[in-house]
């Protein structure tokens, strides 16, 4: 089981470094000091930056856009979810966007096959999403058991011809035809998730996705589960010698991610315009925004619930700033670099700091 | 420089009216929909009206934007391509006030305040195809798309059945850019259309989007000839371009945008080589300035406008493959 | 169907390059014990400055050393970032990769005045080799026709860090560093000079590969044109664990698939299985080699 | 007077509000073995970083051969000739043996790496201490002693004449440190300075000249060794009297609680194939395995516990484990405490709560009250100093993270407890109370393994001890038979040994102060590192100074 994950000790930490008190506390100033390069790139194109941040919070808070951060917050919150599970014991888990595409194209499929069976029918064709996914994720055990090949680095292998795959599906047997684009047929109406009364764009995915974060945040926190994950993250040979199950626990962990990755894929589907539509799941950048959120957060839950509302945040706020004030999308983009590179050189300033003042070299 | 260009005269409120349009995907390297922004400006200047532009960016984005635009309460709202199929389906009917205007595709039965302009563009791409039949050496021609998808083939199917229909010899292989960025790959585009020359192809049908300029290029280095879509492209790469299957989106945004300004909203407007609303370059009246080759082939345009007439007058029916 | 002609291993090579480039890169680093998966926004800087830099001078070589240096100043902030202030290197480089899609599409409107694609007959382009005396050796004329003198270099440079690696001082200290910076500090090396370094010397490589993309392969900018590139580069680096003879091998294989699918795409096969073919491939041949280094196991005393 | 090479004057050294070393005054001398010792956390591997310059002290001078200096990194220590060989090896295991000597200091031709040149001089300071070192050999293949001579071959390499070794022996055989001492001997007869920094005050006794004591950073007491006694050292590092526990109740045996039958595993690498006939533990025993290390004693310890691969039967209070994973042999009733408690034994970045709950809260609702209650409960019964439970691992001393380990191990109260080398690095004071723990649990019933590379350890507990050489048991002796000469005849005598404990053993004379010949023939490379020393410290200094001016 050494091949599992070579590249663990460098990794894991890594990840340790961002010292627990530091990432909160350096939340507030590294948004503050990337609301400050947001202000000299919105200069820099013209822009008064009180205009270009009103309308940032205006894209986010304006009550006909909130349904919309909800509607992106969800898969967010998911993927980031997803990529945290295997995180928490030192394994990479970086084919979220095929696992994410198999959840939404086996959730389609299975829920064509049964049309009639209403909103429990879409409740099988979400378990076969996340099912199909979860195999696919833990096909990186045996991968990196028999086959020696790291588990960072068959996810993100195994990625491509998922999404591939999803395709081919929507592009030819599963395809809608007629309509000239590659996409699987409209779910009846009664498979559509029940909208919360707010909008059509927060439904029940967003309930489940809040559940699933919860799950994750009990297990990790108060289940023996949650601390053998924990062990291994922080020493393998220490987890493999208290008795842990290594493989157990790597394939428990991965199918977990793949399972989330794929339900989220299947709430997607089953949103408006309720259908899986080529490379609609992948465009958006869930799987990597979830990424980002999760190693910023180090997997810690509440990092997770944080770190995916600002991202959704500046997401959807972005759209609005560039809708309102007429910014380019390409300023959204280096608004969002801005506080990704402050916030970890802040957290890293603090724990250098407090290791200083500790008096370690 | 603001480097704002996506969106023009933003918060111009004033008491113009207002017209929004909603694009499927940053206009970024997309020509069709740099064509479509150009058509509505200049069609809102036309009817003294402003603009505004938004660009999404995946589906939640398309629907955020059009609520967006809704709230707004424009004279009106132009949204582009079968991306807003669904939405046009349900928006029309909630809103019955506002008018809507879809370029590119349509909704069945549509609403009636939803006025849609559609195209063939396969009309153009066969007579692309009946060019590159007549002047093919090798009887191989190929092409060069972004995506496998029912609605791109329009670029690819047309141009070997056109080639064919003159030169039943020939052999057509189109290729698909595909990877992580199909429409934004010139390298790889360029790596296909040198994989299309090294097969012995040397009539190559650019559809790739931002990759055209990196099959060009292959074309110009391998000796080849490629055509161009959308707009004029022969001016891209001089004496490597052919021809180009123009689509006039700007003209039909126009009509369409003047109908609804006059009061007459509604119906469905398809855009074929009649129309005038698809047509290539070489049969344009100023194509001698276009800098395109076939312009130095007169005997294969006059039997290239033998070929329009038949479609214009319904004697040939050229299959829409997106249709299949 | 023949697919092995000189044709095929000619567009291999100009395909592979700029992988190849920032793979070596990523390798040196890797080997310095830093993971640097910020090779993609790298390149990407580098791709634009080339061209912007080629458009306003109308000098190929000008365009090449300012990707050079663009590619540098962008590595600065993961060198600093992560070595200095000791920040997450992942995180950072993930920051520094959506910069630069941000700041390129910016600096493309302000700079040259377009969006989506720049292309333009002002823009200087790589000399292709075919164009000069060595497109009449015999084989290799036809080999490297429509390469660059970069694409070359990109090929030297494999042996080249390979030597460095094995014979030069530096490149002792740099692979003790990956393997133990504790026991490379208490014999006075300064560690995170080297490291720094590697990250710079990367950051250089994958400008070149910018340009070698942007001003050889084509001669354009787009957005995002990397496509992804400089993440293959990274998956590279893994498979090759930092040998640069290794990780030309995986480029090799990467690039082979890939050029082999658009072949088998010609002969029919849907677009969407000649994209998932390199990165199957690439699964399949890590298992095989795998497969054979258990059967001659190499002795494996002393692992932790 | 002797030449006084260094002088450290007044050095303290906080780390927060702890004290590590307490206006500490240290002389060396050109020609002694000067012995630091002290408890855990005494501030002794503080004290010798300072020297090495690789921590900068609050307050003191550095006088170096009658000059301040100041060290801002080792590379300026290196430079004023001072060597260290680090408690935890400071080696590259891939590269070979030769590739870690010239590491930092390179000797080059035309600006690339002289592999000719490098070759012969670490082969010539090699043959000149008579090592069976290969120069070409990988580093990760070497057992322990032999890693060590690298060490030392590293710092003669750089001309040192004052070499640190920061408790060289916790790892070595007896005939290994007999070995050292020897070699160190013959160092210091040449003039170099060394500091033995050591937790075994025999060792002291035996090798030191002058001995340092330490006790929460400040020095309690300094003189000559021979003016001293061991029990009097002990009480001035501790405060109070040591006394040594033995195993003087007689064995009260019950059923066997390990049982191994026809153990074999595979050569790997420079490794001998392991083969175990037979292996008993009985209830209400210590049984001991002696063995010089790397002749298959870890190996055998792990195929017991299951995290090695191996054929053959093992059997724990009478299941047969076999096939099952460390997980199922635990269950069975096996507790451990492996030899090296940072890799393996414990989680440096987590909490020294979850540490110790880990293994023994496996299933269900996890409250962190009831972990908190249990953690803490073990951490005051076994006296583990530091911190509170949520501090993490990582800020506890080497003996009470031993402690850590153990509480976990024992609070499992399994039948059969597996301990390697559990006072490795731990000070008498500690010492003391593991061997008290041990022999409690015996006590109690349950069947101990102890592995151990320290004789008078096993002496003292076990009741059998069975010694292995290649791979295989070669002789045992019941516990009124044990003696080190016994033991250690078993272990050296054995055919195969003797390659593998051949240690820096002086080429033809033996070692000794009056080697007047050898020590001043300029023309015999017989002091390579002086000969050596000046192209390679021009070469380092050459090197520092190209840094800073890249820094300038
Ligand atoms: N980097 C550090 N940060 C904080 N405290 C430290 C650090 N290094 C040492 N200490 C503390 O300084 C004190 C002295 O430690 P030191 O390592 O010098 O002890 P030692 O005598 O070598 O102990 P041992 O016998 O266990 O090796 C201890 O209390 C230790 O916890
Ligand atoms: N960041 C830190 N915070 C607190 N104490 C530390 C820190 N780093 C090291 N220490 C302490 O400094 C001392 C020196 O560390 P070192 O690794 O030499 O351990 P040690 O005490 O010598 O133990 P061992 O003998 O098991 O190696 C130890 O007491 C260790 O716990
Ligand atoms: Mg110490
Ligand atoms: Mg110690």
């Amino acid at each position: 089981m050494a091949t599992l994950a070579p590249d663990r000790p460098t990794v894991a930490a890594r990840l340790r470094r961002a010292g627990g008190r530091a990432v909160t506390g350096a939340a507030l100033p590294a948004l503050l000091a990337s609301l400050v390069v947001g202000a000299i790139v919105l200069l820099t194109a013209g822009t008064n930056p009180i205009t270009g941040y009103e309308a940032l919070v205006r894209g986010v808070l304006l009550d006909t856009n909130l349904p919309y951060l909800a509607a992106a917050f969800a898969p967010i919150l998911g993927m980031a979810v997803s990529f945290a599970i295997p995180l928490r014991m030192g394994e990479f888990n970086l084919g979220g966007d095929g696992q994410l595409v198999l959840g939404g194209i086996t959730a389609a499929a299975v829920a064509m096959a049964i049309p009639s069976w209403g909103l429990a029918g879409f409740g099988v064709a979400a378990v076969a999403g996340a099912a199909a996914a979860a195999l696919w994720a833990a096909l990186a055990v045996p991968l990196a058991r028999y086959g020696r090949v790291p588990v960072i680095i068959s996810t993100l292998l195994l990625g491509f011809p998922a999404v591939s795959f999803a395709s081919y599906l929507a592009r030819y047997p599963l395809t809608d035809k007629g309509t000239g684009i590659p996409q699987t047929p409209r779910l009846p109406d009664a498979m559509h998730l029940p909208a919360l009364p707010v909008s059509a764009y927060v439904n029940l995915g967003l309930v489940v996705a809040v559940l699933v974060l919860a799950a994750y945040w009990v297990v990790d926190a108060r289940t023996g589960t949650g601390l053998q994950l924990r062990t291994l993250g922080a020493n393998l040979r220490f987890g493999q010698y208290v008795g842990i199950d290594v493989g157990r626990r790597a394939t428990g962990a991965l199918a977990a991610s793949g399972a989330v990755a794929g339900l989220t894929g299947a709430l997607i589907v089953a949103g408006p315009p309720y259908r899986f539509i080529d490379g609609a799941l992948v465009t958006p950048g869930y799987t990597f925004t979830g990424v980002t959120v999760a190693l910023i957060a180090s997997g810690r839950p509440a990092g997770l619930l944080a770190g995916s509302v600002l991202f959704t945040a500046l997401q959807v706020g972005g759209t609005g700033m560039e809708r309102d004030v007429g910014i380019p999308r390409q300023l959204t983009a280096i608004i969002q670099a801005s506080v990704v590179i402050t916030f970890v050189l802040i957290v890293a300033v603090r724990a250098y700091r407090s290791r200083t003042r500790a008096g370690a070299r | 420089a603001t480097g704002c260009s996506s969106s023009s005269d933003s918060g111009a409120s004033g008491d113009k009216p207002l017209i929004v349009v909603i694009t499927p995907n940053p206009v970024g390297v997309n020509e069709f929909l740099k064509l479509s922004v150009e058509g509505s400006k200049a069609a809102a200047k036309a009817q003294d009206a402003d603009v505004k532009v938004y660009e999404s960016t995946d589906p939640t984005s398309i629907s955020q934007n059009l609520q967006a635009a809704i709230d707004l309460k424009p004279k009106l709202i132009v949204t582009i391509s079968f991306s807003f199929d669904d939405l046009m389906k349900t928006a029309p009917v909630d809103n019955p006030d506002q008018q809507f205007l879809q370029v590119d595709s349509c909704p069945e039965n549509p609403a009636k305040n939803l006025t849609c302009a559609r195209f063939k563009e396969y009309e153009a791409v066969y007579l692309a195809g009946v060019e590159a039949g007549l002047l093919t050496k090798k009887n191989a021609i190929g092409a060069v798309a972004a995506l496998d998808s029912p609605f791109i083939h329009r670029w690819t199917d047309p141009f070997g059945e056109g080639a064919k229909s003159v030169n039943p010899k020939t052999t057509f292989s189109p290729l698909f850019v595909g990877g992580n960025n199909p429409f934004s790959d010139p390298a790889r585009a360029n790596a296909q259309a040198d994989t299309l020359a090294q097969k012995g192809v040397d009539y190559v049908m650019a559809a790739a989007s931002a990759g055209n300029t990196g099959v060009f290029q292959a074309a110009k280095a391998g000796g080849f000839f490629a055509f161009g879509v959308d707009v004029n492209q022969c001016g891209e790469a001089p004496g490597v371009v052919v021809d180009n299957a123009t689509k006039r989106v700007d003209v039909a945004i126009e009509n369409a945008v003047k109908a609804v300004f006059d009061g007459k909203p509604g119906g469905v407007t398809e855009y074929g080589l009649k129309e005038n609303g698809v047509g290539l370059t070489g049969l344009e009246d100023d194509a001698a300035s276009s800098g395109c080759v076939i312009t130095q082939h007169p005997d294969v345009l006059a039997k290239v406008k033998e070929v329009r007439d038949q479609i214009v007058s319904g004697k040939l029916v050229v299959k829409d493959p997106a249709a299949a | 169907m023949n697919v092995f002609t000189l044709g095929f291993v000619a567009a291999v090579l100009i395909a592979l390059a700029p992988v190849l480039l920032a793979a070596l890169g990523g390798a040196l680093c890797a080997r310095a014990g830093v993971f640097n998966i910020g090779l993609e926004g790298q390149m990407l800087l580098g791709c634009f400055t080339a061209v912007a830099v080629s458009a306003k001078t109308g000098s190929a070589l000008l365009g090449v050393l300012a990707a050079v240096g663009a590619g540098v100043l962008t590595a600065l902030v993961l060198a600093i970032g992560a070595i200095r202030l000791r920040a997450d290197p992942i995180v950072l480089a993930i920051g520094t990769n959506l910069l630069a899609v941000g700041l390129t599409g910016f600096l493309l409107r302000s700079v040259l005045g377009t969006s989506g694609t720049y292309s333009s007959p002002d823009l200087a382009g790589l000399t292709r080799l075919g164009d000069t005396w060595v497109g009449s050796i015999p084989v290799l004329g036809d080999v490297f026709r429509s390469s660059s003198w970069i694409v070359v270099l990109s090929l030297l440079a494999v042996p080249a860090l390979g030597f460095f690696l094995a014979r030069h001082p530096a490149g002792l200290r740099l692979r003790g560093i990956g393997e133990n910076p504790d026991a490379a500090r208490s014999l006075g090396v300064r560690v995170s000079r080297y490291q720094q370094t590697a990250i710079l010397v990367a950051g250089a490589l994958c400008g070149l590969a910018g340009a070698q993309l942007a001003l050889g392969n084509v001669q354009l900018f787009s957005e995002q044109m990397t496509a992804g590139r400089g993440w293959v580069a990274v998956v590279a680096v893994m498979l090759g664990r930092g040998r640069p003879w290794l990780v030309l091998a995986a480029c090799v294989v990467f690039g082979a698939a890939e050029a082999f699918g658009f072949r088998l795409q010609g002969l029919g096969l849907p677009q969407q299985a000649t994209d998932a073919a390199p990165y199957v491939i690439t699964l399949i041949a890590l298992l095989l080699t795998s497969a054979v280094s258990r059967r001659n196991p190499v002795p494996a005393g002393g692992t932790r | 007077m002797t030449e006084v090479r260094v002088h450290l004057a007044g050095i303290t050294k906080r780390f927060g509000r702890v004290v590590a070393n307490d206006d500490v005054d240290l002389e060396l001398r050109a020609g002694e073995v000067h012995a630091v010792v002290g408890e855990n956390g005494a501030g002794k591997s503080t004290l010798m970083s300072v020297l090495y310059g690789s921590a900068r002290p609050d307050a003191g001078r550095i006088v170096a051969r009658g000059t301040d200096v100041r060290f801002d990194s080792p590379r300026d220590a290196i430079a004023a000739g001072i060597g260290m060989v680090h408690q935890h090896f400071q080696l590259f295991e891939s590269l070979s043996v030769t590739d870690n000597v010239i590491y930092g200091a390179e000797p080059t031709r035309r600006g690339l790496l002289d592999r000719r040149r490098a070759r012969e001089r670490v082969g010539a300071l090699v043959e000149e201490y008579g090592s069976p070192l290969s120069p070409t050999a990988a580093v990760g293949t070497l057992p322990m002693g032999l890693r060590q001579q690298v060490e030392i071959f590293k710092a003669l390499y750089r001309g040192a004449d004052v070499l640190i070794l920061d408790e060289p022996t916790a790892v070595l055989t007896p005939a290994e440190t007999a070995l050292l001492f020897t070699s160190v001997r013959r160092l210091a007869a040449q003039g170099t300075a060394i500091v033995l920094v050591t937790h075994k005050l025999d060792e002291v006794m035996q090798v030191s000249d002058r001995v340092t004591v330490l006790r929460q950073g400040a020095v309690v007491a300094s003189m000559e060794t021979a003016s001293t006694t061991p029990a009097a050292l002990a009480q001035a590092m501790t405060g109070r009297d040591i006394e040594t526990a033995t195993n003087d109740e007689p064995a009260v045996v019950g059923s066997a609680v390990l049982e191994v039958t026809d153990l074999r595993i595979p050569a790997e690498g420079t490794r001998a194939a392991v083969h175990c006939e037979r292996l008993e533990v009985r209830a209400g025993e210590i049984v001991g395995i002696a063995g010089v290390a790397g002749n298959g004693q870890s190996e055998l310890v792990q195929a017991a516990v299951g995290l090695r691969p191996a054929s053959g039967t093992v059997r724990i209070a009478g299941a047969d484990v076999s096939r099952a994973d460390v997980q199922g042999r635990r269950a069975a009733g096996l507790a451990y405490v492996p030899e090296d408690r940072g890799a393996v034994g414990s989680a440096r970045s987590l909490s020294i709560r979850d540490n110790l709950v880990v293994g023994h809260y496996r299933t269900g609702w996890l409250k962190p009250a009831v972990l908190r209650r249990f953690a803490a409960e073990l951490m005051t019964r076994h006296d583990v100093r530091g911190a509170g439970p949520d501090a993490s691992m990582a800020s506890l001393s080497g003996g009470n993270a031993q402690k850590v380990v153990l509480a976990r191990e024992l609070a499992h109260r399994a039948p059969l407890l597996v301990a390697e080398n559990p006072t490795q690095g731990v000070d008498v004071g500690a010492i003391e109370y593991i061997h008290r723990e041990l022999l409690a649990y015996r006590a109690a019933g349950h069947g101990v393994l102890l592995v151990s590379n320290e004789l008078s350890e096993l002496i003292a507990l076990a009741d059998r001890v069975h010694v292995m050489v290649d791979g295989r048991f070669v002789a045992a002796f019941e516990r009124d038979e044990l003696s080190e000469q016994h033991l250690g005849a078993a272990m050296t005598n054995a055919a195969g040994a003797a390659a593998v404990t051949a240690a820096l053993a002086p080429p033809t004379e033996p070692a000794g102060p009056a080697d007047p010949a050898h020590a001043a023939d300029p023309a015999h490379a017989a002091d390579p590192a002086g000969a050596e020393r000046s192209a390679v410290v021009a070469a380092a200094e050459e090197e520092g100074r190209a840094d800073g001016d890249a820094r300038a």
